[in-house]
């Protein structure tokens, strides 16, 4: 039995809207990280999702969510690099304590 | 080229050689120099004009040269005088005449003073020169900034705080001004016509529509009656020139609020004829306002810069307040008054400037008998007084009368009826003038310390007979002067009936 | 196979591809050069480097290329946006030079040259993009090195923080982007510009909720408000020269890129979009400002003068027009120069004693008159003063925006400038009026950076006096066909 | 005649050599230059008066008035133009006389009185600046020209009330005289624009040719019930009121003898203070077709004449004495030119009257001041307390002085009983009970004259210990015994065969009812005056006792000053000006504070947004995207 698209849909909405939820209440930057991987890949059901059910004679969102997978992983590669260097200079990684600068 | 474009290249060319200038004696030969040669520019300028209409040439304006500048928009820089801007630039040349010579030992930083002055020079001639609205405007804004440096940089007592209030609400005023020439360009040929900026062409295009000119004629008029010291905008002019430094207050008075008059009828009125005549009792009530608050206003204050900055709101006020009129007399009246007014102003501010560099206060309430320690000041300083309180001989009488006479000649009722109120500035001013001339020159010698004041110096001298032999010219010989200008106005008013 | 097509490709996409050797040229001088050589010429090779770029592609042909069947559009247009990024990056990699060469930074040196060349590549692509997926790469390439760049002073007690700020901030709206072309593409089923335009409905709530998605991805590099918030704290804690290279090169890119998208994908319903710039372009200005009026640190400052410029930079997309669009390419070059001025003294002075305090630039006349004067024409052009370039750029734009109708959005944008005013003459207060005890002392600039200055200076007082620029630009933007 | 306008350049000339030159000049070069000129411009005005009168009469008897000069200065609209001319007629023929007789007495009284003084040359700059502007005053082709000159004349009498500028009572009454006469001069300017808006003219031939087109011209305007054209020539009225020192703009003349006595005999006693005068009578035709005027014009100047003359009875100061007598005496011509109605011979004798009693009183009273100057320098004080008994030491002013005193009187056969006379004939045939009115003042008149004259020169028997009192020099007394002359034989001209009101000869006959009763009523005056005055007693202050509340106000002059000083002070500037200024730096400029402040304000409070945290900017700019996603769903779809 072929699952109706609205499903996917409903799942990469919730994905994404978790990921946002995730990423404003989460104080751990690796936390923050994950959320915003969940909204990437919601992305990603999104655009493999349309693709299939509505447009199935081509594969431009195919493409489009490996690039957007590749891209996310650069995203995250840097992330982590300056992650790394906040740990190093307040030995932690909470979000909450990156607000010298404000107002 | 077009000789008008030497008013702006000869102060770009002073500013270089200010620029280069080792000492104080090179920078002053240099500000004398071309102040000089501008001078005999402008003279050579009006006697041109004159020659040339006498030669039968009926062109609005004269010596017309266009060059495109900005193709896409149809902007050039485009010159050109009629009898009104030449008389302005006349003004203007013998103010900055005599105003370098009432700064002749500013300190500190003299080269970086007469650069700035000179800058706020570029801007008042070009906007008098052009006649198309862009560099119009654009020379409007060359001429405020400085401004604020001037009075921050050289100024005195609470510098700051006027320096900035007169920058913004003077800046405020140009943007209303961009709104309505931006709206103007956009409305300034029929439908299907290429778009201009040229003021002639935009006059004989005659095509903003009516409903329109409700908008944009406000804008343009505030725009400029803000620097033309229009109730209830004026409250940076008081503020202002009590800052600034004396030349710059001669400059400021004497010449850039006279900007504000000139665009009134330039832009406002001479594009928007319908709107004018519709609006004008607004504006009338404000003007109006302004001639008698200003002057009672300046009764009861005690620094001497504010009673002249008080009457200047009450003079200008008086300015356009004629020119709403919309008519000739009225109007050549107004232009007069700008003539006038520039003058003595600038002659008042000199002397107050003269009188403060000695005695350091400018408190009335400080000062008395200064006739018997500087008589040259105080005998100038009464001259000015009897000008500005309108006595006959001297320009302020020509310049009101006309505006009065012409005023009246209103056909309405109403406008009659406010010409009456305006009037009675005439017996305030002589209150005021009086009041100051009572307690500053006359009577006893309040401070001791006064006695040991030494009188004009030269230079000071210079300047100040300068502007008193301007001043009784126009008061003695008004006639050609009033041909001159209502000549102009012809075509202004020829659109308004 | 045939070679002339990649003789094609090397015509078509010639600033890219040029730009691309420049990068590798740069990264093996970088490995193989003794450091002595480095220390003396790679600033030097770098500029060189960029400006033969500008130089060998700034001749664009007349007529449109299109590459990858329209995924890449190369029009006079867009080579020309592309040269004034350039001519930006030029800048600012002049003004660069000195504290990159500085002891902290002299080892890490190679990275922020081909840090900055690869952004501006990101850029490159955006600008030129007939394809979201290339629009999106694109943009993931101009944002993802700034990060890095922004996190450049590894030793700095602010860097980090910026860095992290502009991370999470750029990835979190690039899902929102990437969220909002997905639903494009579920509307359209295509990621093509034009066929977008073609195909989508544009009346239902999809759209608009993926105009809105989309509008955020990039009102986020340009720092409109709401998306703002970013801004004054990266700009603060970052380097000083890769806060100027943010404020002007990717907010121009942006921009442009901006333009693009709205005009060729959102054509179908401009009202909709105007709509919401409408109200965006007011906050902008108006937030901008309202930050601005009560900061001290002057890179703070010029990050919150740069959102309201922001706005008004929209107002060139907001007409919708020929006229729009020349105003704003003309707008933001002469935003480039006036920045980067500001910019240029700023960092001088950083570099030098360490301020960057409003304060501390108390009585800078005294001792730096030509710094000082270089920082008065900049505040005065941004300001839009006249004779000075800012005046024309603003009163084209706005001119550009009435023409379109938007006499009210103008007329609050006006308002403001004199609010825009006023912070802008705090700087020159700062400078020429205030007394201070003991003020900076004279400064002897670099050559690089005094070349940027010079050229930054020259711009300011050209460019508005220079009609043709303007001319050019308005020659060019009548052949895009709006 | 062209020569007459040296009459107005000499003297302008001289101001601006005397001024500009000041005191590079030596003062005495300086005075006698003042004098040559003036001696040179009264011979020309001499010579114009002799060729002017005696010059043909044209067919109706009149001699035809004469434009030797008239050239367009200023124009306004192609119908209104000031003009600058000479018009010579009559009446201005007889001003420029008695202009330039009185000022060449003055300059030359004034080398003896003013010897030595600081500003001696200033002082002959400013004289020769108020001969020209008054003389250019009297020749005026257009009501124009006449206002220019009417302001120059005041600041000329400005400058000279202010001469001694560092005594703050000089002070305070030079500014009180121009801001008064201006306050009138206002009223003068509004007239003349209405009465030009209508009459389309400022010229007086025109206005005077045809002088009812003022009201055809505005027929059906009014305003407060009054038609436009009264307002018109009332307010006109007005300014002349103002110069000429007419209750209730009457105050400043008092205070105006603060200034030197030359310049007060000159100004504030023969020629400027008539110039309103002057005015009605210049206009005079026009104001004959608004009798409504002229019954205001009778009664201002009635109630003058009488307030004048009461508060004149008790004044000390020998000075102000004379002023209120001036006023008084103006008021009698300016109730004769009231009384005369029309332009007929016989109802119009109150123009000639006017018009004799200004040319009469002109002369007596400036021998009057000249004389008052040369005993104030010779006792140096202008208080009555000081004086007494001075007939010995200066006889030749006691002689010159008592001569003007009967003049005043209207005492025969001096010069001012005849003139008198035909002003009180004038009233009397126009109303009776002004008639017994303007008689009661006359013997007042003559009564403050005489106790004025007898506490100066009798009194008591001085005993000048500390200094006696010596008769002027020959400069001074010279003056004053040609005054003293014309005063006598004055009466004797036939003035009537020159001027009068539609320019026919008149014949002057004396209405002996009336002078007879005059002359009583001047004789018992007198006697009284003697009786209290003579030797030194104390019945006046008795008198002065008895009826303490009178006195009191009389000395204080009714109280005028006081609420006038309450208006201006407490009114003008506590509750206008002073409320203005506060509002201005409050309000105004506290509204452009407020955008300001405003602006910071909310810059303060919405410093919150940029919270600093991630996960703040974060949460804002979702919440952004989706408000905007929803606003414009609602709004779009």
């Amino acid at each position: 039995m072929e699952i109706p698209m609205i499903y996917y849909i409903v799942l990469s909405l919730v994905m994404f809207f978790a990921g946002v939820y995730g990423f404003i209440t989460r104080k751990n930057m690796l936390m923050m990280l994950i959320s915003i991987e969940l909204m990437l890949n919601a992305v990603d059901i999104n655009f493999a999702v349309f693709n299939r059910f509505l447009f199935p004679g081509q594969m431009e969102g195919m493409i489009f969510s490996i690039f957007a997978i590749a891209i996310a992983a650069a995203e995250t590669a840097i992330a982590i690099a300056i992650i790394i260097n906040i740990y190093r200079h307040i030995r932690n990684i909470d979000a909450d304590n990156l607000d010298d600068m404000k107002y | 080229m077009n000789f008008l474009s030497l008013f702006v290249l000869i102060p770009i060319l002073m500013m270089a050689g200010l620029a280069i200038a080792r000492d104080m004696k090179q920078i002053r030969t240099v500000a004398v120099t071309f102040s000089t040669l501008q001078l005999g520019l402008a003279i050579y300028t009006v006697i041109k004009y004159l020659a040339e209409r006498a030669a039968g040439n009926t062109q609005e304006m004269l010596f017309q040269a266009s060059t495109m500048w900005y193709e896409p928009l149809n902007i050039h820089y485009a010159v050109g005088v009629d009898g009104i801007s030449i008389i302005m630039l006349l003004l203007t040349a013998i103010i900055v005449f005599a105003g370098v010579f009432a700064s002749w030992k500013i300190e500190p930083l003299s080269k970086e003073f007469f650069l700035w002055l000179t800058l706020l020079s570029i801007g008042v001639y070009g906007f008098f020169i052009s006649i198309d609205l862009f560099t119009m405007f654009m020379f409007y804004e060359v001429a405020l900034i400085p401004m604020y440096l001037l009075i921050g940089v050289w100024g005195s007592g609470k510098k700051n705080y006027s320096a900035m209030k007169l920058t913004l609400m003077l800046m405020g005023g140009s943007a209303l001004l961009m709104l309505g020439i931006i709206g103007i360009y956009y409305h300034s040929a029929p439908e299907g016509g290429t778009l201009t900026m040229n003021i002639l062409e935009i006059a004989r295009n005659n095509a903003i529509p009516h409903e329109w000119q409700y908008y944009l004629f406000p804008l343009t008029f505030v725009g400029f009656g803000i620097l033309g010291a229009m109730f209830p905008f004026h409250t940076w002019s008081p503020d202002g020139h009590a800052s600034a430094p004396t030349a710059v207050s001669m400059l400021h008075a004497g010449v850039l609020m006279k900007l504000g008059g000139y665009g009134c009828f330039r832009v406002a009125i001479y594009l928007m004829p319908f709107a004018a005549q519709e609006l004008s009792w607004i504006f009338l009530i404000l003007t109006g306002i302004s001639v008698v608050y200003g002057a009672f206003s300046a009764c009861v204050q005690t620094d001497l810069k504010y009673i002249n900055a008080y009457s200047s709101v009450s003079h200008c006020g008086l300015v356009l307040f004629a020119i709403l009129m919309l008519n000739n007399t009225a109007m050549t009246g107004a232009v007069m008054q700008m003539l006038s007014h520039g003058l003595m102003t600038a002659l008042f501010f000199a002397l107050i400037g003269m009188i403060y560099g000695r005695t350091h206060t400018r408190d009335i309430r400080e000062m008395g008998g200064l006739m018997q320690i500087m008589p040259f000041l105080s005998v100038c300083y009464v001259i000015a007084g009897l000008a500005s309180l309108g006595l006959p001989g001297l320009s302020g009488f020509v310049a009101e009368m006309t505006i009065f006479v012409g005023s009246f000649q209103h056909t309405d009722t109403f406008h009659r009826v406010f010409t009456i109120v305006a009037c009675c500035s005439i017996v305030i001013t002589a209150v005021y003038i009086l009041r100051v001339v009572g307690k500053l020159l006359y009577g006893a010698v309040q401070n001791e310390h006064h006695r040991e004041l030494t009188d004009a110096t030269w230079w000071e001298r210079l300047s100040a007979v300068t502007l008193i032999v301007c001043v009784a010219a126009i008061g003695c010989l008004p006639g050609w002067i009033s041909d001159l200008i209502s000549n102009s106005l012809n075509a202004i008013v020829e659109r308004l009936s | 196979m045939d070679l002339s097509q990649y003789y094609l490709i090397w015509e078509y996409m010639q600033p890219e591809l040029l730009l691309l050797v420049a990068t590798i040229l740069l990264f093996f001088v970088d490995l193989f050069a003794s450091p002595r050589f480095l220390d003396k010429w790679f600033s030097g090779i770098a500029c060189v480097l960029l400006a033969a770029v500008t130089a060998l592609s700034c001749i664009p042909g007349s007529e449109t290329h299109t590459l990858f069947a329209g995924m890449f559009v190369n029009t006079p247009m867009t080579t020309a946006m592309k040269m004034v990024l350039n001519i930006g990056t030029i800048l600012v990699l002049l003004q660069a030079h000195e504290w990159v060469n500085s002891e902290a930074c002299r080892v890490r040196r190679g990275e922020f040259y081909e840090l900055i060349f690869f952004t501006l590549f990101g850029m490159y692509l955006m600008i030129s993009s007939g394809h979201f997926l290339i629009f999106f790469i694109g943009l993931e390439t101009a944002s993802l090195p700034i990060a890095a760049l922004v996190a450049y002073n590894k030793q700095g007690d602010k860097s980090h923080e910026s860095g992290a700020k502009y991370l999470f901030n750029a990835v979190f709206s690039s899902a929102i982007f990437l969220m909002g072309i997905s639903f494009i593409y579920g509307i359209s089923g295509s990621l093509y510009f034009d066929d977008i335009a073609t195909a989508a409905a544009t009346d239902t709530a999809l759209f608009v909720v993926a105009l809105a998605f989309i509008i955020t991805g990039i009102g986020f590099k340009l720092s409109l408000v709401p998306f703002h918030l970013w801004t004054a704290d990266v700009y603060q804690g970052g380097p000083t020269a890769v806060t100027a290279y943010l404020s002007v090169i990717s907010k121009g890119a942006a921009a442009f890129a901006f333009i693009w998208v709205l005009f060729k994908t959102f054509s179908p319903a401009p009202e909709v979009w105007q709509g919401i710039l409408y109200v965006l372009i007011i906050l902008t200005i108006t937030l901008g400002n309202l930050f601005a009026v009560r900061q001290k640190d002057l890179k703070r400052f010029l990050a919150f003068s740069s959102i309201s410029q922001a706005g008004y930079i929209m107002l060139g997309v907001m007409a919708y027009s020929a006229q729009g669009l020349t105003a704003l390419v003309y707008y933001i070059l002469v935003y480039i120069f006036s920045n980067l001025a500001a910019f240029g003294v700023i960092a001088t002075i950083e570099h030098k004693t360490g301020k960057v305090g409003m304060d501390d630039y108390n009585g800078l006349y005294k001792t730096n008159p030509k710094l000082s004067l270089a920082m008065m024409l900049a505040m005065f052009s941004l300001a839009g003063i006249p004779p000075f370039a800012g005046f024309f750029s603003k009163f084209f734009i706005f001119a550009s925006a009435v023409h379109s109708g938007y006499y009210i959005l103008v007329f609050i944008a006006l308002l403001n400038t004199i609010i825009s005013l006023y912070y802008y003459l705090l700087v020159v207060k700062a400078m020429f009026i205030n007394e201070n005890e003991n003020p900076i002392e004279t400064i002897k600039t670099g050559c690089y950076g005094r070349t940027g200055l010079v050229v930054c200076v020259a711009g300011i007082l050209l460019l508005g006096l220079a009609s043709c620029v303007y001319g050019y630009l308005s020659g060019l933007s009548l052949t895009v066909g709006i | 005649m062209e020569y007459t306008l040296f009459i107005l350049v000499l003297p302008l000339a001289m101001f601006l050599l005397l001024g500009l030159l000041d005191s590079k000049l030596k003062p005495r070069v300086a005075g006698i230059l003042g004098t040559l000129g003036m001696t040179v411009c009264t011979a020309l005005a001499y010579f114009t008066a002799f060729q002017f009168f005696t010059q043909p009469r044209n067919a109706e008897g009149v001699i035809p008035s004469q434009v030797p000069y008239n050239f367009e200065w200023l124009r306004f609209t192609e119908y209104l133009h000031i003009d600058l001319g000479i018009y010579l007629d009559p009446i201005s023929v007889m001003m420029l006389v008695v202009i330039t007789t009185i000022s060449l007495m003055v300059h030359i009284y004034s080398l003896g009185y003013m010897h030595g003084e600081k500003g001696f040359q200033r002082y002959y700059a400013f004289l020769s600046l108020f001969s020209m502007s008054m003389l250019g005053l009297v020749v005026a082709t257009n009501i124009f020209q006449m206002y220019i000159f009417w302001e120059l004349v005041g600041v000329s009498s400005y400058l000279l009330i202010g001469f001694y500028y560092t005594k703050p009572a000089a002070i305070a009454a030079s500014k009180k005289a121009f801001i008064v006469t201006r306050f009138a001069d206002l009223g003068f300017l509004i007239g003349i624009l209405i009465l030009s808006f209508f009459t389309k003219t400022f010229d007086f031939a025109t206005l005077t040719a045809n002088p009812s087109a003022i009201i055809t011209e505005s027929a059906g305007a009014t305003f407060l019930g009054c038609s436009v054209a009264s307002w018109a020539l009332a307010l006109i009225f007005m300014g002349g009121a103002g110069k000429s020192a007419m209750f209730p703009l009457h105050i400043w003349l008092p205070d105006a003898m603060e200034g030197p006595t030359p310049v007060s005999a000159l100004i504030h006693a023969a020629t400027m203070v008539v110039a309103g005068v002057y005015l009605v009578a210049r206009l005079f035709p026009v104001y004959c077709v608004t009798p409504e005027v002229l019954e205001l014009i009778t009664t201002v100047g009635a109630i003058t004449a009488l307030y004048a003359a009461i508060v004149a009875c008790v004044q000390t100061d020998i000075k102000r004495v004379l002023a209120f007598s001036t006023i008084s005496q103006i008021a009698f011509m300016i109730v004769a030119l009231g009384v005369a109605s029309d332009t007929d011979l016989h109802t119009g004798l109150g123009y000639m009257a006017s018009m004799f009693h200004l040319f009469t009183h002109a002369m007596f009273k400036a021998l009057l001041f000249l004389g008052a100057g040369a005993i104030i320098h010779a006792v140096h004080s202008n208080e009555m307390s000081e004086m007494g008994g001075l007939r010995k030491y200066m006889p030749i002013t006691h002689i010159t002085f008592l001569i003007a005193c009967l003049a005043i009187a209207g005492i025969p056969p001096f010069s001012g009983f005849f003139s008198k006379d035909e002003i009180l004939t004038a009233v009397i045939e126009k109303s009776t009970f002004w008639g017994i009115w303007m008689t009661a003042v006359a013997g007042l008149t003559a009564f403050y004259m005489f106790r004025l004259y007898f506490r100066i020169f009798w009194w008591k028997d001085t005993d000048c210990s500390h200094h006696t009192p010596h008769e002027a020099p020959a400069t001074m007394t010279m003056p004053l015994i040609f005054l003293a002359l014309v005063t006598c034989v004055a009466g004797f001209i036939p003035f009537g065969e020159l001027v009068s009101v539609n320019g026919q000869p008149y014949h002057i006959h004396l209405n002996w009812s009336v002078a007879t009763t005059s002359i009583i009523v001047a004789v018992c005056a007198i006697a009284l005056a003697a009786w209290l005055y003579l030797k030194e007693n104390n019945k006046p202050t008795a008198m002065a006792n008895t009826t303490r509340t009178l006195h009191t106000a009389a000395y204080r002059r009714f109280y005028i000053d006081e609420i006038y000083l309450f208006v201006t002070h407490k009114i003008i500037f506590g509750l206008i000006c002073r409320p203005i200024a506060w509002f201005d730096r409050h309000i105004i400029d506290g509204t452009m504070d407020m955008f300001a402040h405003v602006t910071q304000w909310i810059s303060a409070r919405i410093k919150g947004l940029q919270s600093g945290s991630i996960q703040g900017y974060v949460w804002i700019l979702i919440m952004g995207t989706l408000l905007i996603a929803t606003l414009t769903i609602c709004c779009c779809l």
